[in-house]
């Protein structure tokens, strides 16, 4: 390992908010070295983009100080340097990939120009030649067509693309150090195997060192020499990954590390109850060749000509009351779609739902009312998902009230029964949706699912937002409900960890079809299609000597939907 | 370019609003008590020459038998005439028009003019000095009626300092520009205000946002951060603003028209809503209208050209 | 874990004294005034129409603070006494567009299709309607006086609440938890009514500060044009337009009218950017 | 020489004179076009216009004028045909807003070029007078037919002091003086513009400034300041506008006499010049304004007396008497008069309930009869007072003015008086008309007013005459 180019000793740096002053940073000491990649991992808020904004003095708010520590970079105290200064080292010497690319890169600009304004700012270079650079860097880091590609705005980019253009942005001001915060916790594993990979080989390139951020374990592992391990604001430990991994020193690492959904110990036999024999009773949801096409862009005076856009096409599925069912596939595979069709949200376009018998075409207003009474979904994005203005008591009461399944007198109880249930402490009833975190508000989610007394729930992406210690507790209280209340469970996730824990039965979903379905560990160990066995291989494991994405060369696996379907 | 398609359609869904606009002024102006003849013949008038005079201008016919005149007529360009004024509306209006048309660009450009530098100063001080400063100023601004403020101009500009003329409007193009300095200006500090406020608001939005961090994370200084990523990312809203305002603004001008004794069609429409001289109302309506209509339909493509992501 | 306190900004009303004073100013002027539209009669020196031969067009003076007008008439009177009316337009020609417009775009934007599009192109006319045909033309339909204003700023004013809301309804309506209220078997209305409004309504009350503004100068513009109140009642728009006469002979006989809704008019922004913040709304 | 500039609040509408009935335009007709009979600058009697003199037959009917040599401003000569031309067509053009002043004319012929003979269909006194109306001026034949919608917009030809040069709508009206024109010696300036500019304090502010030579229409309040700039000076030209309450006589109570009687003396008059006019106008005591034609000096005025006011209300049952007023929205000199009207009629018990309306429609009010009593005013187009006196108490076809007066002796003496030829009974007839009227409260007179120019010191001449014509050709601009 060469010498470090960067070096931080006891950084500091505190909030002063209304005559309290938080410490954010407590003396983090850290070294980064030449061409190294160091992997910084935490909990949410324990202060890794923080620590990074730090170094190049972005701190977030003005209220936030840097209070004490040096940072030093090339002989200098980044700490102590003039802002004039720091300008050139922004982007020149540290560059930043942030996690969503969608805000960062500027919606009005070409990407092309976006990279080209580092290029004539830092290097100097202008015109034809700064053109040529630009150019040059967009082949780089993998757009197929760089020339054309140029005058592409970032809404028209897909996810992934989006991700590197956000890093041609970076490395058009020529850094030495480069700092990705999160810069794949947006994508589908797919993509960001793929990233991670051009990360990688950036490194080897042009012998960047590099600090990544991420909350998944997985991740650091495979690209990663070094692991710094964080939390309260603290450096727990820091070391090479292998040491960390296998030996890890402070119990949050142990407990972050056992927590990986791709540990193994974790796969539990499925929920526990006995498969319920399917021939017995009848499914509880029927669907038969179900289409949904979404329009684009029509408007009343179009007429019904108007352009679709199929998002399902064709699916056929059983599910038997009491199985639990995970639904994996990439993003925009259709599985939101899916939930919302079985729940009557979304008009369908041809094809049968049937819920316990009831077809929701034929009989839409019994079969609705049925399945408002019978069935509830948990959405996934946890802040979204409840009315900010209501209480978490309001929301639940409000559901029991409408469902009208138990007496008005009652309900009170009934709503401190529920926040039990789902863990949840009875004082929540008079919190609102802001003052509580995603894991709480999530949990609340799934209270209000529950206050239904629903006989099937579909979980959509639920956990995906979360941190992996709270990813645990939810899925270890739907593992609990299911077997408990026995409940129709279907689960839609990316993470196909996830689904291999909780589930008996996976059903993969590729461009609104489904490709494979059946027993969760058939479906894993044996994959039969493709396209599964590549999502499979893409995981990151935490086993830093299981490669990630195997053997497989990145460029066989061609960015799917690189463009987004222009309507 | 597919994205400015609409371009081609929207004209279209002009049909209906010019369509109800038509059915409203004509109803409205009738609905107005009072009598265009009666107004035209003044305190002498008999009852057999406000007869006649209402024969002559099909004022006695039955309401639709009227207002199919009217839409025959809009069908061959026309749209009647004057019952005051005796010629043709259209011909009347052209003789009106480029007075106001002057006021509202002027303003408009001057009050952008006013409301970007001054926006930027508080935006990028947000919180601080100059920024209560802007705020508390532009408010002052809206809260002076117009026909009051015009005056204290005048008195100020013209009669104490003599530096502009006192009012009209002038011959040559040079001439124009002078006299239109104070007008627009009267109209442009309360404009300039509204635009204030959103012009900040969207500044300050697009400092803080994900845009300019990134942006700041490349070493951009912050002048290029501002102009070239904040300013931009700003636009849009403030473009809609002023088009949703423009039938506003072109109200606005009636008043700031008549105290500064511009010969244009805001003069012209109060005249003749006092005088009820249908017609002239009915046209000036339609020319406004149309006018805000295309102003709206111009900011979309506008803010198309400015935000790629907008599709119409 | 951490008892959910991660959230950095409490939504409390403890706020940062820059968002603290545009409040207290706001509130502190429109408090102010509403003290005095109440107080009328035992605040003002005099009766506000009682007219005096003997008493014209005096200066500001100890015994008239703001002058007298032609008529002899005290106008630190007749502008305490204009708060009255003053408050009443701004808050008649603000509350009835409001209600109709949240009404209008919760309608219109929750039910889309045909309904929206009707309501849609009925907007588009108003706004290219030139505002003050129809403000003039009405109020000579109906006669000049404050309840034709009002019912002209109502057929008029709505248009913006209902864009206003629509917009964000149509945002709120795709939003989780209002999907959630379908799924779970809610009511439209309830989902409309109690899910969507609330949450939609922030902009529009912070719409409705500066529009007290506009609203207040449309009924200044209709005096200059002669059909505003009727006479003698004191407002402070009629107060300034009649006085228009006396402005280079007797300045303030304007002025301090004009203040006066210069003031309000200050004070209902500094009311609205301050809601503004404390909402969250962005214009 | 120079070019005068006057401001005005409205611009022309129209340059066919039987097309108008708005002094905006007769101002500028008069300047353009030049009629037969003139009046005088005193407004008090007729001179010769383009007719150098004339005859009038026996019986009254039959007039007889030798038009004088004179050329229009194209170079064609004036001739008894054009005069011809311009009397019948104002009788019989469909688009003519005075057919009904003109029907008495029977005939109107060219004996020869220089002779015009007019036959009267029944003999009239007041028709010398109503010859010198701008509306009636003598266009030339051969311009107007060449195309009467061109003419209305720019006239070709024009047998006045001035040419129309250049008409920019909405904004002046550009004259150049017109070599032709028969007096054109007298004519010393080289051009007038009338210039629109609507807002009164823009208006003075204009003159006040120096880009304005003059500028018509000064409020009563701005008199005193305008005259102690030394820069101005503020004309006070006699004028005979006169200001009146009219009074619904249909309505209820106030058909009784007592109670119109009562309303007049509940009035203090002098208190409404002094507060309205700022002392400028005087109290009318006659319909016939002071200083026209058979105008009765002696006329008795009511004496202001609240107290009475109310006990002959009392008398006449009319004790808690409640009125509807309608006051003409945006006229400031009317909502002055209304504020203070209320306050009077308060004193002797009555309850004045003020109704703005736009002035449009505030006609449409009093000829429906939906009112008890409005202010309006009315200045004479011609000198003579039959055309006033008609309106007002001729009992013709619109009710009195509005006021629905019914006096059968009134009627009769209107009548006569039309057809009296000899002037010294004619205005014996006159001082019965105003007595009776009087007396009868037909409406209340308020006050006289003249009318209120401004013009900066180095313009000479500039006047308005009592029937509110501007004699441009005296007027010197230094
Ligand atoms: N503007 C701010 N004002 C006050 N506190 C802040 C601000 N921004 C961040 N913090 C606090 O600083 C701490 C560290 O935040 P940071 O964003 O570095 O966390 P993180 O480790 O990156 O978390 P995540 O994984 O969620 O991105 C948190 O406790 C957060 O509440
Ligand atoms: N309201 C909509 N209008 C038009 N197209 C839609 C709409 N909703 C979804 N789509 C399209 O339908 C397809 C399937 O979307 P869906 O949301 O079901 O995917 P998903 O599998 O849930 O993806 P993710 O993992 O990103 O949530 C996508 O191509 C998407 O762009
Ligand atoms: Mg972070
Ligand atoms: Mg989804």
């Amino acid at each position: 390992m060469s010498a470090s180019v960067l070096s931080v000793r006891d950084l500091t740096v505190k909030a002063h908010l209304q005559g309290e002053t938080r410490t954010l940073l407590q003396g983090v000491s850290l070294d980064l070295a030449k061409g190294e990649i160091l992997g910084l991992v935490g909990e949410s808020g324990s202060g890794k983009s923080l620590f990074c904004r730090s170094l190049v003095r972005l701190l977030p708010s003005s209220l936030l100080k840097i209070e004490g520590g040096t940072i030093l970079f090339e002989e200098r105290d980044l700490t102590a340097v003039t802002d004039a200064e720091m300008l050139k080292v922004r982007g020149a010497e540290i560059g930043m990939i942030f996690q969503n690319p969608t805000s960062h890169l500027d919606p009005v600009m070409r990407i092309g120009d976006q990279i080209l304004e580092g290029i004539r700012y830092h290097q100097g270079i202008n015109g034809r030649d700064a053109r040529a650079a630009a150019i040059e860097i967009l082949a780089q880091i993998g757009f197929p067509e760089p020339v054309r590609q140029y005058d592409s705005y970032p809404h028209e980019l897909s996810g992934g693309m989006r991700q590197r253009a956000m890093i041609g942005v970076a490395l058009s001001c020529n850094p030495q150090i480069l700092i990705a915060d999160e810069p794949t916790t947006a994508l589908d594993v797919t993509i960001q195997a793929q990233i991670l990979k051009l990360l990688m080989d950036i490194r080897d390139r042009h012998g960047l060192s590099i600090i990544l951020i991420s909350h998944d374990l997985g991740v650091v592992a495979q690209t990663c020499d070094r692991i710094a391990v964080m939390r309260g604001g603290r450096l727990l430990e820091q070391g090479l990954k292998r040491t960390i991994l296998s030996a890890p020193q402070d119990p949050y690492t142990v407990r972050l590390i056992h927590s990986h959904p791709s540990m193994p110990d974790v796969a539990l036999p499925a929920v526990s109850a006995p498969a319920p024999s399917r021939a017995a009773t009848r499914p509880l949801l029927e669907i038969d060749d179900l289409h949904v096409r979404y329009p684009t862009g029509g408007s009343l005076f179009r007429g019904k000509n108007a352009r679709t856009v199929g998002a399902l096409s064709g699916v056929n599925l059983e599910i038997m009351p009491g199985e639990t069912v995970g639904i994996v596939g990439e993003s925009g595979s259709g599985k939101s779609t899916l939930a919302r069709a079985l729940l009557g949200l979304t008009p369908i376009s041809s094809g049968h739902v049937s819920f316990d018998g009831i077809d929701l075409f034929q009989q839409r207003n019994a079969g609705l009312a049925r399945l408002r009474r019978e069935a509830a979904m948990v959405f996934q994005d946890p802040f979204n998902a409840l009315n900010p203005r209501l209480t978490i008591g309001q929301t639940l009461a409000e559901v029991l009230k409408v469902q009208k399944k138990i007496a008005r007198a009652d309900i009170p109880s009934r709503v401190d029964e529920l926040l039990d249930l789902v863990g949840l402490e009875r004082e929540f009833v008079n919190r609102k949706p802001r003052s509580m975190s995603g894991g709480q508000c999530q949990r609340a989610g799934i209270a209000r699912a529950l206050a239904v007394d629903p006989r099937l729930i579909i979980a959509d992406e639920c956990v995906a937002a979360l941190d992996v210690t709270i990813q645990a507790q939810i899925i270890d209280l739907f593992r609990k409900l299911a077997r408990d209340l026995n409940l129709t469970l279907i689960f839609i996730a990316h993470d196909l960890a996830i689904v291999r824990n909780l589930c008996e039965r996976t059903v993969v979903m590729y461009r609104g079809e489904i490709v494979e379905d059946g027993r969760s560990e058939d479906v894993f160990s044996r994959p039969k299609h493709p396209y599964t066995a590549a999502l499979i291989a893409a995981i990151p494991d935490i086993d830093p000597d299981r490669q990630l994405l195997g053997h497989t060369d990145a460029a066989s696996l061609e960015p799917i939907q690189s463009f987004k379907r222009m309507p | 370019m597919h994205r400015y398609r609409f371009v081609l359609t929207r004209p279209l869904q002009f049909l209906p609003v010019i369509f109800g606009i038509s059915v409203i002024t004509f109803i409205l102006v009738r609905l107005i008590p009072g009598d265009p003849a009666r107004n035209l013949l003044g305190a002498r008038a008999t009852p057999s020459a406000i007869a006649k005079i209402r024969a002559q201008y099909g004022l006695d016919e039955a309401m639709w038998q009227q207002y199919f005149y009217f839409v025959k007529n809009l069908a061959n360009g026309e749209m009647g005439k004057s019952i005051l004024y005796k010629i043709d509306v259209l011909k009347l209006i052209a003789t009106r028009i480029e007075p106001t048309i002057a006021l509202v660009l002027s303003s408009v450009v001057l009050s952008v003019l006013i409301a970007v530098p001054m926006a930027a100063l508080a935006a990028r001080n947000s919180g601080k000095a100059p920024d209560h400063v802007v705020r508390i100023v532009s408010t002052f601004g809206i809260g002076f009626p117009p026909f009051w403020l015009g005056l204290m101009l005048m008195i100020l500009f013209s009669v104490k300092l003599d530096l502009l003329p006192v009012s009209g409007y002038g011959e040559t193009f040079g001439d124009k520009l002078v006299h239109l300095v104070l007008p627009s200006l009267t109209v442009a500090l309360s404009l300039s205000t509204v635009l204030i406020r959103s012009l900040r608001a969207a500044m300050i939005e697009a400092l803080k946002s994900d845009v300019a961090t990134a942006a700041r994370a490349r070493g951009m200084p912050e002048r290029i951060v501002f102009w070239r990523h904040v300013v931009p990312n700003s636009l849009v809203p403030t473009i809609n603003l002023l088009a949703v305002n423009i039938g506003w603004l072109i109200g606005g001008t009636v008043v700031v028209e008549s105290v500064f004794a511009l010969p244009g069609m805001g003069q012209l429409l109060v005249r003749a809503i006092f005088s009820r001289d249908y017609m002239v109302v009915q046209g000036v309506a339609m020319v406004f209208a149309c006018a805000t209509v295309l102003v709206n339909f111009l900011a979309d493509v506008v803010t198309v050209a400015i935000d790629p992501r907008v599709k119409l | 874990m951490s008892a959910g306190t991660v959230s950095s900004s409490p939504a409390g009303w403890r706020l940062r004294f820059s968002q603290r004073l545009p409040l207290v100013i706001g509130a502190g002027i429109l408090l102010f005034f509403l003290l005095l539209a109440i107080g009328a009669p035992v605040v003002a020196p005099y009766d506000p129409i009682l007219q005096n031969g003997a008493t014209r067009l005096q200066p500001p003076s100890l015994l008239h603070p703001f002058g007298t007008d032609n008529f002899g008439r005290d106008l630190l009177s007749r502008v305490i006494w204009g708060t009255r009316i003053d408050l009443q337009i701004a808050l008649i020609g603000v509350v009835f567009p409001f209600v109709i417009g949240t009404i209008v775009g919760t309608i219109a934007g929750f039910f889309g299709g045909i309904v929206d599009a009707l309501f849609m192109r009925l907007i588009d006319i108003i706004l290219a309607f030139p505002f003050l045909v129809l403000m003039l033309s009405i109020i000579a339909i109906l006669g000049p006086g404050l309840s034709s204003f009002y019912i002209a700023m109502a057929l008029v004013g709505w248009v913006s609440y209902a864009r206003l809301i629509r917009a964000q309804i149509l945002v709120l309506k795709n939003s989780d938890y209002a999907v959630a209220a379908v799924s779970l078997g809610f009511g439209r209305f309830r989902i409309m009514f109690r899910h969507l409004l609330p949450n939609a309504i922030a902009g529009s009350i912070v719409f409705a500060m500066s529009d007290a503004v506009l609203v207040l100068l449309s009924g200044a513009a209709v005096s200059y044009l002669g059909l505003g109140v009727q006479p003698p009642v004191a407002e402070w728009g009629v107060m300034v337009a009649e006085g228009q006469s006396f402005i280079t002979t007797a300045w303030w006989i304007t002025l301090f009218p004009g203040l006066s809704i210069v003031c309000l008019a200050f004070g209902f922004s500094m009311l609205g950017d301050a809601l503004g913040e404390l909402l969250g709304v962005h214009e | 020489a120079g070019i005068l500039t006057i401001g005005r609040r409205e611009d022309s509408t129209t340059f066919d004179p039987i097309k108008s009935a708005q002094n905006v335009d007769n101002w500028v007709f008069s300047n353009v076009f030049e009629v037969l009979v003139r009046v005088d600058k005193t407004g008090t009697k007729l001179e010769p216009g383009l007719a150098e003199s004339w005859t009038v037959s026996d019986d009254g009917l039959t007039y007889t004028f030798k038009i004088r040599d004179a050329k229009f401003s194209d170079g064609s000569p004036i001739t008894a045909e054009d005069a011809a031309f311009s009397l019948l067509r104002i009788r019989d053009h469909e688009g003519s807003l005075w057919s009904d002043s003109y029907k008495i004319v029977e005939t109107a012929e060219a004996a020869d070029p220089k002779t015009l003979v007019v036959k009267l269909k029944t003999p009239s006194a007041p028709f010398l007078s109503t010859l010198a109306l701008p509306n009636v001026s003598v266009l030339s034949k051969k311009a107007v037919e060449a195309g009467e919608d061109a003419f209305a917009e720019l006239p070709t030809a024009s047998s006045g002091a001035f040419t129309v040069k250049e008409w920019r709508r909405g904004d002046r009206v550009i004259l150049e003086k017109n070599p032709n024109f028969w007096q054109a010696d007298r004519v010393k300036l080289d051009g007038v513009e009338w210039i629109s500019v609507p807002d009164d304090n823009t208006r003075m502010l204009n003159v006040q400034a120096g880009q304005l030579d003059a500028a018509i229409f000064v409020p009563f309040s701005r008199v005193e300041e305008l005259k102690k700039d030394p820069n101005l000076t503020v004309h006070i030209d006699t004028s005979t506008r006169e200001d009146h309450l009219l009074i619904n006589h249909e309505h209820g109570m106030l058909a009784k006499k007592e109670v119109r009687q009562a309303l007049d003396m509940a009035i203090d008059k002098k208190a409404i010049v002094d507060t309205v006019t700022f002392g400028i106008g005087t109290v009318a005591n006659s319909y016939i304004p002071k200083g026209s034609l058979y105008h009765h000096d002696a006329n008795y005025q009511y004496p202001y007396d609240p107290e009475k006011a109310k006990a002959m209300l009392a008398g006449a049952g009319a004790s808690d008497l409640t009125l509807n007023y309608i006051v003409n929205a945006g006229n400031e000199v009317d909502e002055q008069i209304a504020v203070q009207l209320q306050q009077q009629f308060a004193k002797a018990g009555v309850t004045v309930n003020l109704q703005k309306v736009d002035p449009s429609q505030s006609w449409d009010m009093l000829v429906a009869g939906d009112y008890d009593i409005s202010v309006m005013y009315w200045t004479n187009d011609i000198l003579d007072p039959d055309q006033k006196t008609t309106f007002v108490l001729g009992h013709d076809t619109n009710m009195n003015y509005m006021t629905r007066y019914n006096s059968d002796k009134v009627k009769q003496l209107v009548a006569a008086a039309r057809l009296e030829l000899d002037p010294a009974k004619r205005e014996a007839m006159y001082v019965d008309i105003q007595k009776t009227a009087k007396d009868d409260v037909h409406w209340v007179d308020l006050y006289y007013s003249p009318y209120l120019n401004v013009s900066r010191k180095n313009i000479e001449n500039f006047y308005q005459n009592p029937l509110g014509r501007f004699f441009l050709e005296d007027t010197v601009k230094n």
